[in-house]
């Protein structure tokens, strides 16, 4: 197995790293779910994923996925239900994380998957919300993960589908009645951003290796603000390339874009 | 027994599925999204639908591109393996074929909206949506002392592609079931297409099975490889190739209407399309993982 | 294999439901009542109990006699094939042994106000009870704007017995669900009993068929018997006589305590309790009518 | 086969006819069931009971049923499923017909089956609502079954648990918000009252045979006027009987109280 690995890999290494034993993770698609099954594979066997189309499992399925709902993450599930009852534990507060993508994600944590421009003329159409908004509204804490382009993380999106820290006040959240604790860290493809306690704007905290604080200010769309202490990002462990090639081996999802 | 409600799906697009109704599909996310429902609405030619629906996969994106589509009702429409929904966008974007009118909802809020309309209701309250946008793209959406109103949704008519059903309208479901039941509950009414139509002793003998009252189903499509190229546990995979294909293909109006003109409009029914799949073979499931019985004995 | 949640009924009751807790039972109405639970928090003495439940048959009768409740929250409180119950009038009429304070609902309104809870919401509207004095008697209904705002009911603990469980929680329940879901998805914490504790092979055989996310249960107990007098589809018939007699002897507070004396504070477990009844067989479901299997099969 | 006939057999058969084929009856225990078993066999071969526990069924169960959960009412079910499932096909007006019971009713069709006296202090606490008020609100159409006694057909009940026409004003049902019909007939053990149009107050409709209108308005607690043209509630037909029997074989239901 070769020790070389993409950005992807970096990223699904860095966010099964968020995951604590224990948690019950709600997985999304494509990277976070290679995630889930890093941490579940290694420092977190008792971790639960709950799928938001109504899906709970332990072990990760070791087939292929293209989607949550394909057969092999159907069979051997602990609870198959309805989509209504997995929110239903979210909004209860239970979920104690969750994974986000997105087109764009500001300073503030606000992440866009629905319109750039005005959404009553849109540039762009995204897809939407999915179970995304609820994710970053309900769960106690959440993780974004997005590819680190200048276009990509902006000073302020042009429509919030998932609140992160709103404006960046203090205590936004809670004065819009907002559940959840709101996004803890940006992982990119160059760095991890993280937000203060209490929430706010984004800092760099670690600079994945090969990459410096001047290439990722130089990628990110508001003045960036450098943790002090920032270092570099771990590399993947051959362990968890291991796992990540065993639950994507053509690299589907994780080779670079 | 009853066999009135079992007719092609044909018959039952165009006995039950008007112009300008609110349908909904693609109701329990990737699985069993009802795809021959929606090309025979397509080859009816029917307009100004309401489509409601979490994530129907890529079978949205075919209708409003099919110029079928005034209003979409959803939490997400794309191609989920493949990203952007390319008809969607130049709908939204430029109002090609039509303008859309877009109602964003999450998948929360959808399964909420359709509760209550199961529950007589005229909405429900939640936190979710607190502090998003969507609040503001979406009329059925109304804030206020920190809760979000989400107002009853009640389809026309829902549309679940299932695993089995009988002849009076009972369907066996099974697999995450996303938004399916309170969709049926909520409707007027509701078309099931199956891979099987079996006898109702097999329904009958699990009754906790049955996904919806069948006093709300008018048509029982049996219709097998319904949900291509959608998976359908314990009969087929997901045909990525297949989404890719119409993902590169949709990326331009006019290769969209070839591949519609392909697999839609010079087909004239599901076995023909069926038909034109090079290889069916390889997303046939074919390991059981048969559940274990129960007994509803009683004496 | 995870077994630390598979206990006695005596461990399951000291370790989780303290004095004052509010406690979700009898939720599947006539069937699948968790009396031998009930029992257990008689002969542990618990007080100061909220009760919540639509009908429990005569459950809720029997521990309001033995002085464990404070609080019903409730839509029927009595014996489903007799009549009235005996310590409820006792109590509500007299404070006997305790003073009893009554939150009425209806079936529908306490089954919304536990899916409140399942789903975070603080209420959820409906158009039931409008006209009813039992908005005037539950201060958890408020009415406004031509509806009625029903307040969520979180559970302390919900109680169910079902028919089979796993060690990890996992629960298979059929017949008619009641409120069962919804009570076990808003509780803090559910316990089970079940007739038979299976290997997870069984349970995981059947997703769909579990009750409720294991991540809520915290305690097993295999406890056959553990619903008579009330029914377990395939397992046991209702003892109609039993209901009778409980009926006819609690009329009189000295007939009730002559009663619980004989069947639960004498009685140290379900399985003595089993053994003084006279003939059990002629309870026992004898004929099986299984479900037909579905197939998860996946490649 | 007897023709002789107890006087909750007549209720049953009295009950049966407000059945209508293709019904879709909100069924409760006791005579109702009886009642929906009688029609079911005779005139309305396609009805559908719903049970408010969660199941919908075709042919009612032949074996004595205790309650309505018993294992012979489950075999067989068509739909065996959640209570607010059923509840909310009565929201949405979808039920046809409901039966109730109750210890009070009034002149304006309420039902009492909660407190006597005063709710705060009652002279009787009756079991509640179950699934009756829901009944009385929701469903398109009801119809109470009762023994008839003059302390309990009085003239305003003490509680309202199940509305039917409230304070007996025109327009009280739809002032109050309440989205269903109200009752159409009370069926005791002496007679049958009705309803006008649009709800009101009960008049006597027809007399049991062996019964007249002075006793039945001797037992009433109220003024009770009679509709013209009243006159005696047909018998049941032995057919009725037959099918009465076979479901009750005991006469546990219809033996006199």
């Amino acid at each position: 197995m070769s020790d070389r690995y993409t950005p992807q890999e970096l990223m699904v290494a860095a966010a099964a790293r968020e995951i604590a034993d224990g948690d019950l993770v709600f997985v999304g698609m494509r990277l976070p779910i290679l995630a889930y099954a890093v941490a579940r594979s290694t420092h977190a066997p008792r971790a639960r994923a709950l799928y938001e189309l109504g899906l709970l499992r332990d072990w990760p399925a070791e087939a292929f996925l293209g989607t949550m709902g394909d057969p092999p993450n159907v069979a051997g599930a602990l609870w198959s239900t309805r989509l209504s009852n997995v929110m239903g534990l979210l909004a209860q507060g239970l979920a104690d994380l969750g994974f986000l993508g997105g087109a764009e994600v500001d300073r503030f944590g606000n992440l866009n998957t629905s319109y750039i421009g005005d959404f009553r003329q849109p540039q762009v159409k995204l897809p939407g919300s999915g179970g995304g908004a609820d994710i970053a509204i309900l769960s106690r804490r959440w993780v974004t993960l997005l590819s680190h382009e200048r276009r990509r993380l902006v000073d302020r999106v042009s429509y919030v589908t998932s609140p992160g820290y709103g404006d960046g006040s203090q205590g936004w959240r809670r004065r819009q009645g907002l559940p959840g604790g709101g996004p803890a860290a940006i992982v990119t493809t160059l760095a991890i951003l993280r937000f203060p306690p209490g929430g706010g704007e984004a800092h760099l905290d670690s600079v994945h290796p090969g990459h410096s604080v001047e290439e990722v200010r130089a990628e990110t769309g508001w003045d960036l603000q450098v943790t002090p202490g920032a270092g570099e990002t771990p590399a993947p462990t051959r362990e968890e390339l291991e796992q990540i090639r065993k639950f994507d081996p053509e690299g589907f999802w994780t080779r670079p874009a | 027994m009853e066999t009135g409600k079992v007719m092609t799906m044909r018959e039952a697009v165009a006995s039950f599925v008007p112009d300008g109704s609110s349908v909904a599909m693609g109701c329990c996310l990737e699985p069993l999204v009802p795809f021959a429902a929606g090309h025979e609405l397509i080859r009816q030619r029917r307009t100004a639908l309401n489509l409601i629906g979490p994530i129907s996969d890529s079978l949205f994106d075919q209708l409003i591109g099919a110029g079928c589509v005034a209003r979409v009702t959803a939490a997400w429409v794309g191609n989920v393996s493949e990203g952007l929904g390319h008809n969607y966008r130049r709908a939204a974007e430029s109002g090609q074929p039509n303008p859309l009118e877009i109602r964003d909802h999450s998948n929360f809020s959808i399964a909420l909206a359709l509760w209550a309309a199961a529950w007589g209701a005229p909405y429900l309250p939640t936190r979710t949506l607190l502090g998003s946008d969507i609040l503001l793209s979406n009329p059925d959406l109304v804030a206020g002392d920190g809760l979000v109103r989400v107002g009853a949704l009640k389809p026309d008519v829902t549309i679940l592609h299932v695993q089995r059903a009988d002849a009076a309208g009972r369907a066996h479901a099974w697999g995450p079931l996303g938004v399916a039941e309170e969709a049926a509950l909520a409707a007027g009414r509701v078309i099931l297409s199956c891979e099987e139509l079996v006898d109702q002793e097999v329904i009958l003998s699990d009754p906790n099975r049955v996904l919806v009252a069948e006093t709300k189903v008018v048509a029982v499509v049996p219709e097998p490889g319904g949900g291509h190229p959608a998976p359908v546990q314990g009969y087929w995979r997901r045909d990525h190739a297949f989404m890719r294909d119409y993902a590169t293909r949709s990326r331009t109006r006019e290769g969209f209407l070839e591949w519609l003109q392909e697999w839609v409009l010079a087909t004239p029914d599901r076995a023909a399309y069926l038909g034109r799949l090079d290889d069916t073979e390889r997303l046939r499931i074919r390991q059981h993982r048969l559940s274990a019985p129960v007994d509803y004995g009683d004496e």
